[in-house]
């Protein structure tokens, strides 16, 4: 046994504290208070869990112990993305996230939470000038999240079943969206060019299937990295057979790629872990919706929405929430989907980091990722034997085949790690998804570059 | 005046921070700069030329997005002060929150979680080089699994409703699995139950049936029994329920599900009043889900990111999402080779740093410590429930006199109908002292609610302000009822006209669309 | 009401956080713990036996501290709720904290020194392993010395006076070293130096001579002529002094006081609109000093850490205290063999987080960067005393129609002769906008002193924001006296009695003392 | 040249604000304001710095890099103290300072900054009373300085020169007194006995030199960790010949050790870095200074001194500065010493540290202190050829004595440090100071022991 304690994170153990308790609500034990708990029900033992380390210095020594088993990206050279990215994160951004107020708030009234209120209600703001849309929610746990959404709003907007994969999808997306969406639609596939939509086959398929496509889905950048060139097209097509453009995007491309609703987009959805989050292991996503201002789409959201209102004070700017009652914490199974806790912080996260950015920072943002994304295609592919699997418009991401050096992508990850450096993702047998961001300086990918050509050149053909 | 200075007042005499900041677009000065990124080298700039202007026709954004252009320090004060306009748990009495478990978020698990060793890691790194956050994982499963009874528990999940969507999910495998998808269509829940249970089951195609409680305020196990069938899919049910009341035929209510095929799902979101007293496992249930940003710390961060644990009995173990932490006695790995699994529920592994927070609280509180976490958060309730009770005006309903768990879904329904004042009202008052209460989710079954919870974060002289406070504004609907129907008064803001955010002409869900509908400006 | 939201008023209505919190004492309950300590294993309390009672008689304490007793979350609780009741740099448009230069601390500089890698270094650990450290170190002592034009650089000193007390410890030690230590009894400085001038050559054992302005500002050069002689041991003086007059005849200054045989230290704490337009060794001084909480923008640490910086010329150096960090082209190193220099003047190399901030400061700017900071420090500046001057009332005395570099010392004596209003009353009542002003160093020289010093910080908006505060403050003077002179009425506390602050018999320094004094309370 | 850039830091250099401001006060150039810098005072050329780092990416990849050469005390075993401490320190004590209105507050009125007053006003309380004395300044810069500061008060309120030294003080400490007490003090040592002072020495002096001696000053734990346990006799003594006790300590071990006060001390300093500061190389320290509420030794304070006073609403708390008229600030030459800018946030820290620890943590951490250096200094004299300097009592420093060995104290550094242990600080050719504190385990002690045995058994006799 250990010696008895108060514990600092409970105050009322200590004996007088309880004992007078105990007195004013005239009970003799803590026991009486689980008189509604069976015998059965009762665990008559402790709970079977490691001993305390009642003291920081034993619980940070320990925590230390274990999470220094880790290696950071901040120590090798990572080109590793595939939904989760390495950005410059602005420290003012972690300032306001770690503000005790904000990091432990949860659902006050608009009166005393009004800071919470007023920096969702801007996030959605500065979303919506980078998208071009009217309407952003509160996010959602993640893209993934954010897709099936975007997907069944579009099958209950049309009500119609089918959706038009026409791009290179991430398959772990592919994944949770195909059994989110189960009960309502199905998914068709059309394969992709690589660099982008087939449009010509989509063109032909929904010409045909007029009737029953709810609403053909682009990622752009697609799984690959690969910017969709031909949206307009395909935002017609879907219109004219009545059916809805569904766009995944990452806003990080924003500043110099055309927002997806200037080209016809109807529902843009994705991941915000770009803008201003870290890694953390791929444990820190959040995913918006965003839609014109319709109030068919707008009630069709399960997400919160926060609004500006005003107060019995001129010039007041007060909030609420939007059209609470489509919610299913108004209205339980009869809300659209459900709503509960979400990832509120990292919007406000993202939002931050858009006002730091601005227009020019996300300008010049831009163009170093397409910069930087180019380069790296021209290192790699200069590697005899590397090709690249497209050579559409990359941004950040693009895929490499390495068949021509007689090594599976898996060697080549392999040997690299070895030498401090994660060099992409695999994606099959022969190839790497590789990663850049603004944060790799040309010395970066030189490296990279250069250590895959030597061991190409160590590789006995 | 001088020294010695009066004693204090019994209530504080408190004001919100108000710094009547603008919206952030009105803040924006043409050509100042928040933050600077790389920007390419000469030598990238040589070798790649200009990427923008070689973007094909439409692909390049014709205008630069509006954002504002603000100086770094000017975007820091902005949101500094709207930071000050937000009450947090750290910064009040926080038990007004009923059913969301407010309790006290460490700060050394900040510190904890705050290294480049957790924030810096991407979720496809060597397994080699991520062996410290992959044990967590697992011992953190292995712990929620004692603590539930379960055999594996996945923490995948980004919330709490997560969490019931992935048990939902697995219900709806499992069935298929047995080749009963078709037959099995409906799910039972609880009014009484977060509407997140039935929702989620709606989501994943079934018919919810909403059980009501008796007049003893436990869920009627007669309705449940004209309920269950061989539709009948399963049973998601939480308990205590927001009442604080706990139901004593909890095992019943399982064996007639079971009876007829179906699953039971224990909603332990509310699972702070009985741990270490109680597993799901004892009553039987096949699943059961935690809040970790409840029961186990983690800060509540605005409304997430939070974090939801799915435990389960081994039968249905195979269906978990994937892909899993495994150790080989050596090192730990993730198994991703689960045939049956229904696949992702979330990007990667969950969300990492309220899984390593909810780790190292309870490892600094361990078996005793979370015996005395429960015991107090019930002790904790009882006592406050007194005091409560003790108001004028104020009751609650169901189970009298009987004492309760972790939380009680009270009701002004006798002050309101002496004074015309409604919960809700009561509740902007309480915010002029510096707290604040919620009613509960909607149906409101009990009259004119507000639902606390104190946990065992409260020292008892906290409890007795909180109650003070009711005391108080419920005097005041007697006395100054106007005090009370104007309220707040001393907030950030003031009373706020709700009739816009309705109505599709007016509601203004973005500032772009404000400008728009309200002053005719087009981009 | 409803939307759109009418226009917000010129002026923001603010109210400062109030949470009306009793002194720590005050929440104590008896057995509460805020944290816990490693305690002794078994294993050493068998080898030890009990410690405590193996204490000699008279050596253990009797009875414990009577430090209150409190749970960890309440603890944390207060001190936030106190934090709220802070302004501020961050929070505030802090400009009227003149010759204090608050700038913007970047927080960039926060996250690069909260790493273990620095904040866990033991000063005596092995110099292999504080490369990183040392480094930093030797880099800011060389930008220090490019930017002042000194030889060497000592970042030893915890603040702007510790740096000026190192310096005269220089300055005597340099005597000394001469011979002349005897005859050398005097420090010559200017009453609108900073006061540790005076104060620090005064305990250094000198008498001091105070220069007092001439009819345009500048320290009347014909008193320095009048009080050089060969007791003169040095001239301590800053320039622009705090009325942000420059004064073009420095070098003259200097020269004098060098004529007979005489040193100059050139107080550079108000160097942030002079960087990289002129350095201290182009008017000839020997010494001089920075405040890197000022100039290069560390936090001010609600009154320190702070960190000074002493700059000598090469004749000087011998004397600088030590350590050194010295670098042999492979490894930096610390050099202890100094033997002329005055020994240590704090307990190792000076305040490590500041230093590395201020580093970090500088290589975020560059050498453009700088020069960027002083012309708009000086822009703002000339701006602010335009937006000011065009207020009823106010003025700025010396140097009329001339510009200034960084900063204004104000005056309200003509709103004071119409109204009775005083600028202190004005201050209080600026206040209750979310802002402040300072008066000024005693003695007020100038009389209804303000003193506005707005760096290269604040935007445009910002400054007008705060001119328009000041023009409605002199409004309400003129118009409605009483609501400022009863001021302030939005901030935390209200107006407060100074008269106990004074008196032995009432003052009261310490809770203990407080209720001793005044309620006959004896532990 | 770098391309133009508005740097986030200096809103202003926007050019259309510059614009608008140059014409709104009727300049045509910023060099108009520079009109009283004659040219010959004016640099002709940009500053030589290295290129500004305008990115947070490129920023903080610098930093890291510089620092990542460090290896802290949290990854060898440090048993390194002499001045600066390895304590735990509470998350919440840096939550608190951290808080960026604290951060970056600095002298407010006590309307806006009541929340500075009454967390410094606290922890002159919080201190207080663990010292037993009413009164404490508002720390100054260090331990040092507040040492310099009491010896001097000594003699300004006795009006004498003679300071009787009668611990065994850290040489460094003692250079930094002896310069800065040079015109008003003269420094007398009385060689003390390693485990206190030479008590009958000290006697025997005071009562040959009882008109000229200013104080006695004890440290206490001395220089080597020594606890003194004759202060009672020395203050008598002292007192008898009209001098004052001046006693320098460190308040960590005073929740198990009789405060000063108690035993005669007039005043009380010194460093307050053990109470929640980390060890930052050396560069977080404050130093206090306690007095009895007597106004001769209040009004002898250089420092600030905030006090409670009454506003015009009752309850409410005020604050504000104590015989502000002492200080440098108000009296320039005239007032005490001088007072600017000084360490306050270390005592906010410290007073965050004294309320989380209250009297059972202080007590609990005094017991440890004693428990842990006892068994240190029992292994580390258990090996063959080492002895302890001393065997008097002593909280967390003692001195070993390694001539046995037939090793320098410097070779047991050198060996040790490359096994990854710091066994402590140089005192002289032969003996070693070692720290322990409460954040090592026995297992750390019994490690330091196992190396310094094993390095002692490898040494040729
Ligand atoms: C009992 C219960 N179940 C489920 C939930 C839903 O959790 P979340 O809000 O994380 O989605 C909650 C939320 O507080 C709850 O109290
Ligand atoms: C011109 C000048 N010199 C010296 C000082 C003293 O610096 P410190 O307060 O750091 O002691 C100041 C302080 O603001 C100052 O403005």
């Amino acid at each position: 046994m250990t010696e008895p304690f108060v514990h600092p994170y409970v105050p009322n153990t200590a004996p007088r504290t309880r004992a007078a308790m105990l007195e004013a609500v005239g009970a003799t034990s803590i026991d009486e208070f689980y008189a509604d708990c069976p015998p059965e029900l009762r665990l008559d033992r402790p709970l079977d869990l490691p001993a305390p380390l009642l003291s920081e210095t034993e619980l940070v020594r320990h925590m230390d112990g274990l999470l220094n088993r880790n290696v950071s990206t901040r120590e090798v050279l990572s080109f590793l993305g595939a939904g989760t990215y390495q950005h410059q994160v602005p420290a003012v951004v972690e300032e306001v996230i770690n503000r005790s107020e904000f990091l432990t708030a949860y659902a006050g009234e608009p009166y005393e939470d009004h800071g919470r209120f007023q920096a969702l209600f801007q996030y959605q703001s500065l979303m919506a000038e980078l998208l071009n849309m009217d309407v952003v929610n509160v996010p959602t746990y993640d893209g993934f999240q954010a897709t099936g959404t975007a997907l069944t709003m579009a099958g209950r907007l049309t009500g119609r079943q089918q959706v038009l994969v026409v791009s290179d999808v991430h398959p772990d997306k592919l994944a949770k969206v195909r059994d989110y969406v189960r009960p309502y639609l199905d998914l068709v596939h059309i394969t992709s060019r690589g660099s982008g939509a087939d449009v010509d086959a989509v063109l032909a398929h929904v010409s045909k299937n007029a009737e029953i496509v709810a609403c053909v889905w682009v990622e752009t950048p697609s799984y690959h990295g690969a910017v969709e060139t031909e949206l307009r097209r395909l935002a017609d097509a879907a219109h004219e057979a009545g059916a809805l453009l569904v766009v995944g995007t990452d806003p990080i491309g924003l500043g110099v790629l055309a927002p997806p609703a200037d080209l016809g987009a109807d529902i843009v959805c994705g991941d915000i872990q770009s803008l201003g989050l870290r890694q953390w292991y791929g444990g820190a996503h959040a995913g918006f919706i965003a839609v014109h201002d319709d109030p068919r789409f707008v009630m069709e959201l399960p997400s919160r929405l926060f609004g500006l209102a005003s107060t019995t004070v001129p010039g007041e700017y007060g909030f609420g929430d939007v059209a609470f009652e489509r919610t299913s914490l108004a209205i339980r199974e009869d809300g659209k989907e459900w709503v509960g806790t979400a990832a509120a912080l990292w919007g406000i996260a993202a939002g931050v980091y858009l006002a730091l950015m601005g227009p020019a920072g996300m300008a010049e943002l831009g163009e170093t990722l397409l910069a930087h994304t180019r380069y790296a295609m021209d290192q790699l592919a200069a590697i005899p034997g590397v090709v690249l699997a497209d050579d559409g418009v990359h941004l950040r991401e693009f895929v490499v085949d390495v068949s021509g050096t007689g090594l599976s992508a898996t060697d080549v990850v392999t040997t690299l790690r070895g030498r401090g450096i994660e060099p992409g993702v695999v994606v099959d047998e022969h190839r790497l998804l590789v990663c850049v961001t603004e944060v790799h300086t040309s010395q970066d990918i030189d490296r990279l570059a250069g250590e895959i050509a030597s061991l190409v050149k160590e590789t006995p053909a | 005046m001088s020294l010695p200075i009066a004693p204090k007042p019994r209530l504080r005499r408190f004001h919100q921070a108000r710094w009547d900041e603008p919206i952030i677009f009105e803040l924006s000065t043409p050509g100042e700069r928040g933050v600077l990124v790389p920007r390419p080298e000469p030598k990238v700039r040589d070798a790649v030329g200009d990427v923008v202007a070689a973007l094909p026709e439409g692909v390049r954004r014709p205008t630069p997005p509006r954002l504002p252009e603000i100086a770094q320090m000017r975007v820091l004060r902005h949101y500094l002060r709207l930071s000050q306009q937000n009450l947090g748990a750290d910064l009040n009495i926080d038990v007004g929150q009923g059913t969301c478990t407010m309790k006290y978020s460490p700060k050394v698990n900040e510190a904890v979680i705050n290294t480049p060793k957790l924030a810096d890691l991407h979720p496809l790194q060597a397994e080699a080089s991520a062996q410290g956050v992959l044990e967590v994982f697992w011992q953190l499963e292995r712990m929620l699994a004692e603590i539930s009874g379960m055999d594996r528990v996945s923490l995948h999940s980004a919330a709490g409703s997560a969490a019931i969507w992935t048990n939902v999910a697995m219900i709806r495998a499992y069935h298929a699995a047995r080749g009963e998808g078709d037959q099995r269509t409906e799910v039972i829940t609880t009014i009484f139950s977060h509407p997140s249970n039935a929702a989620c089951a709606e989501m994943a195609g079934y018919d919810v049936i909403t059980i009501h409680p008796d007049a003893d305020g436990y869920p009627d196990i007669d309705a449940l029994k004209a309920a269950v069938s061989d539709r009948t899919a399963a049973l998601l049910i939480t308990n205590p329920e927001d009442t604080g009341i706990f139901n004593p035929r909890i095992r019943e209510f399982v064996d007639i599900v079971h009876g007829v095929g179906g699953l039971a799902a224990y909603d332990q979101a509310n699972a702070n009043g009985i741990l270490g007293i109680t597993q799901a496992r004892a009553a039987g249930f096949d699943l059961c889900h935690f809040n970790l940003h409840k029961t186990f710390s983690t800060p509540h961060a605005c409304g997430g990111p939070a974090a939801g644990a799915s435990g389960v009995s081994a039968e249905l173990a195979p269906f978990l999402p994937g892909p899993l932490v495994e150790y080989d006695g050596d090192h730990f790995f993730l198994d991703h080779n689960r045939p049956q699994s229904i696949g992702k529920v979330a990007p990667f592994y969950g969300v990492t740093p309220n899984i390593v927070r909810a780790y190292a609280w309870i490892r600094a509180l361990g078996a005793e410590g979370l015996r005395a976490v429960a015991e107090t958060a019930v002790l904790n309730n009882n006592y406050l429930l007194k005091r409560v009770l003790d108001i004028p005006g104020a009751s609650a309903p169901y189970a009298s006199g009987r004492r309760r768990i972790e939380q009680v879904r009270y009701s002004w329904q006798e002050l309101h109908e002496q004074t015309g004042v409604t919960s809700e009202e009561i509740g902007l008052r309480v915010a002029d002292f510096g707290a604040h209460y919620w009613t509960s989710h909607h149906p409101h079954v009990v009259p004119q609610p507000f639902t606390l919870e104190p946990t065992e974060s409260y020292s008892k002289d906290e409890l007795d302000e909180y109650a003070d406070i009711l005391a108080e504004v419920a005097r005041e609907a007697r006395e100054t009822p106007d005090v009370v129907r104007t309220a707040p008064h001393n907030q950030t803001v003031h009373h706020t006209h709700h009739d816009d955010l309705d109505d599709p002409e007016r509601w203004a869900i973005t500032w772009r669309a404000y400008r728009r509908k309200h002053f005719g400006e087009h981009p």
